[in-house]
């Protein structure tokens, strides 16, 4: 048990960690914009964390360059997905609750087509 | 008949085709392809006759290559018959795609899902993948198109009378090379002896590169024009 | 390695039943999504790469497209 | 033995969805189910516990998986795809002229 393995699993167990984070995010969160920010923000930083603790453990130059490609595809991706939901659902007005007294996205709606 | 009757027949038939799967694998003998016949042939000499480090490649594009040549031609049929069933006159209606952010991200990111779709084609003989895997990737970006930003930027970008040259041109480099197996070879896509170079280099294998090259735009254009052909009027909205 | 195929399995039966179980085609098809994905690491711990990758890309990726814009251009109902 | 059962219980779905289910979409998906359990049976029944049947340079592994179901899998996956979406295509084709994707209420089927 070298060094290197050890930060490798306390890599990956820190990002499972926040995998069940996000579980519990979706699971209590009241209506779809918190559960939607439950699963961008946390489940970003998950697959970053297991992705980064895979790259040390194999520690392979080429496999691990692939490795982290793929972790920064996910650092490009989930944000991205996430916003092209959020904006859909919004503009659809799905589940748009009453009891929010501030709405700042629609001042931005007339501006970028 | 009423809705109960229907359903106890409907379970007891489920019951018994169960039961009778249940019987025939108490029948069925162990696994033993691999001490005798074609797979202990194929594992054993098939790196050296085909060259192809990875075998399932060396199964697919040689051993048996007419098998995917008929493939290949189940997804043409295919194809034409969507084609013809949704054939319409008019052009798309266009969509203004999806917001900004999610144009320039994808902006950024769709040569390096072509750069990817090509490093599955043509490793095909080395990697896991191949045509099939590679064009399936290729025709993802086609998708791409259409749904972020609309799918008059699809018709504009790779018009169908561009997807249809992919098609038949990766169809008739298959023939080709079947054709090329006779002239030198004496048969029918039989892997062509002069074109193999060392083991383990990108263009090796003697003519599985090639024909992994022509599959995989065979089947991207192809499921690119099933996935155009079902879009009519579908992205209208603006999300 | 015997206990991962065990629960891949038992999430494997799961998401079959539950495409099955829904009447709203919506959710039956991202269950069939989920069904594919856990079926490819299935496919890995079974030790056929290519398999595999041809499950995510077709069964994971384009399947899910085209039942998408199928269902998103059916109309119930009261056309005629 | 596992296997042979997960399959019966994935192809009993499938086929559950195919003849019990009346919506025409559901019944695609209990066909897929259906493919997917007989491709899942042939890998699980052919795994003999080897390795990926791909060559390493400079090395030499003997005990590889059959690389010959996996072939013929691979192959079946692809048409699996082409074929729902032909499906797929016909019921969209149907929708425009009966209004309705539920197989009961079709016209002319049922007396």
């Amino acid at each position: 048990m070298t060094l290197r393995l050890i930060i490798s699993y306390f890599l990956m167990i820190t990002g499972s960690a926040f995998a069940i984070v996000t579980v519990l995010g979706l699971l209590r969160f009241p209506d779809v914009y918190t559960r939607i920010h439950a699963g961008a923000v946390v489940l970003t930083i998950s697959a970053v964390l297991v992705t980064m603790g895979t790259a040390i453990y194999v520690w392979d130059l080429f496999l691990s360059a692939k490795i982290v490609l793929i972790g920064i595809f996910f650092l490009f991706s989930n944000p991205m997905a996430t916003h092209a939901i959020a904006r859909a659902s919004y503009k659809r007005q799905i589940a748009l609750p009453e009891e929010y007294e501030i709405d700042a996205y629609s001042d931005y709606l007339g501006r970028d087509a | 008949m009423n809705k109960l009757m229907k359903k106890i027949m409907i379970s007891v038939v489920l019951t018994g085709v169960a039961f009778a799967l249940y019987q025939n694998f108490s029948l069925m003998p162990e696994y033993q392809g691999l001490n005798e016949g074609l797979s202990n042939y194929i594992i054993k000499s098939g790196l050296n006759d085909t060259g192809s480090l990875n075998l399932i490649t060396a199964v697919l594009y040689d051993y048996r290559a007419f098998d995917s040549l008929g493939e290949s031609t189940v997804i043409f049929g295919a194809v034409s018959g969507i084609v013809l069933i949704l054939s319409r006159k008019m052009l798309p209606v266009s969509s203004k795609g999806l917001s900004f952010i999610v144009k320039r991200a994808l902006g950024i990111m769709t040569p390096f899902i072509a750069l990817f779709g090509f490093y599955v084609i043509t490793h095909g003989h080395l990697t896991p993948g191949g045509g099939f895997q590679g064009g399936v990737i290729l025709a993802a970006i086609s998708i791409i198109f259409s749904i972020v930003y609309g799918s008059a930027f699809d018709y504009r970008r790779y018009s169908p009378q561009t997807k249809t040259l992919f098609e038949t041109g990766g169809a008739l480099t298959f023939l080709g090379l079947g054709l090329a197996g006779i002239l030198m070879e004496g048969a029918f896509l039989q892997n062509l002896g002069f074109l193999t170079a060392e083991t383990g280099t990108l263009i090796s294998a003697g003519s599985i590169p090639y024909i992994n090259i022509g599959v995989g735009f065979k089947v991207g254009a192809g499921l690119a024009i099933i996935f155009y052909s079902m879009i009519q009027k579908t992205f209208e909205e603006d999300f | 390695m015997a206990v991962l195929e065990i629960i891949l399995v038992i999430f494997l039966v799961f998401s079959a039943l539950m495409a099955v179980y829904f009447d709203e085609e919506l959710i039956s098809i991202i269950f069939l999504s989920i069904f594919s994905l856990v079926l490819t690491a299935l496919y890995l711990l079974h030790k056929a790469a290519d398999v595999a990758l041809a499950e995510a890309v077709i069964g994971a990726g384009l399947n899910t497209a085209i039942f998408m814009s199928a269902i998103s251009q059916i109309r119930h109902g009261d056309s005629d | 033995m596992f296997n042979n059962l997960i399959f019966i219980i994935l192809f009993m779905l499938g086929f559950y969805a195919l003849i019990m289910k009346t919506n025409l979409i559901k019944n695609v998906i209990g066909l897929n189910l259906m493919e997917a359990a007989v491709f899942f049976w042939v890998i699980a029944f052919s795994d003999i516990g080897g390795e990926v049947a791909i060559h390493k340079m400079g090395e030499e592994v003997t005990k590889f998986n059959d690389p010959v179901p996996q072939a013929l899998t691979l192959t079946g996956i692809v048409i699996g795809a082409s074929t729902a979406a032909l499906l797929l295509t016909l019921i969209i084709e149907l929708n425009k002229f009966s209004g309705t994707i539920d197989r009961d209420q079709l016209e002319g089927l049922n007396d």
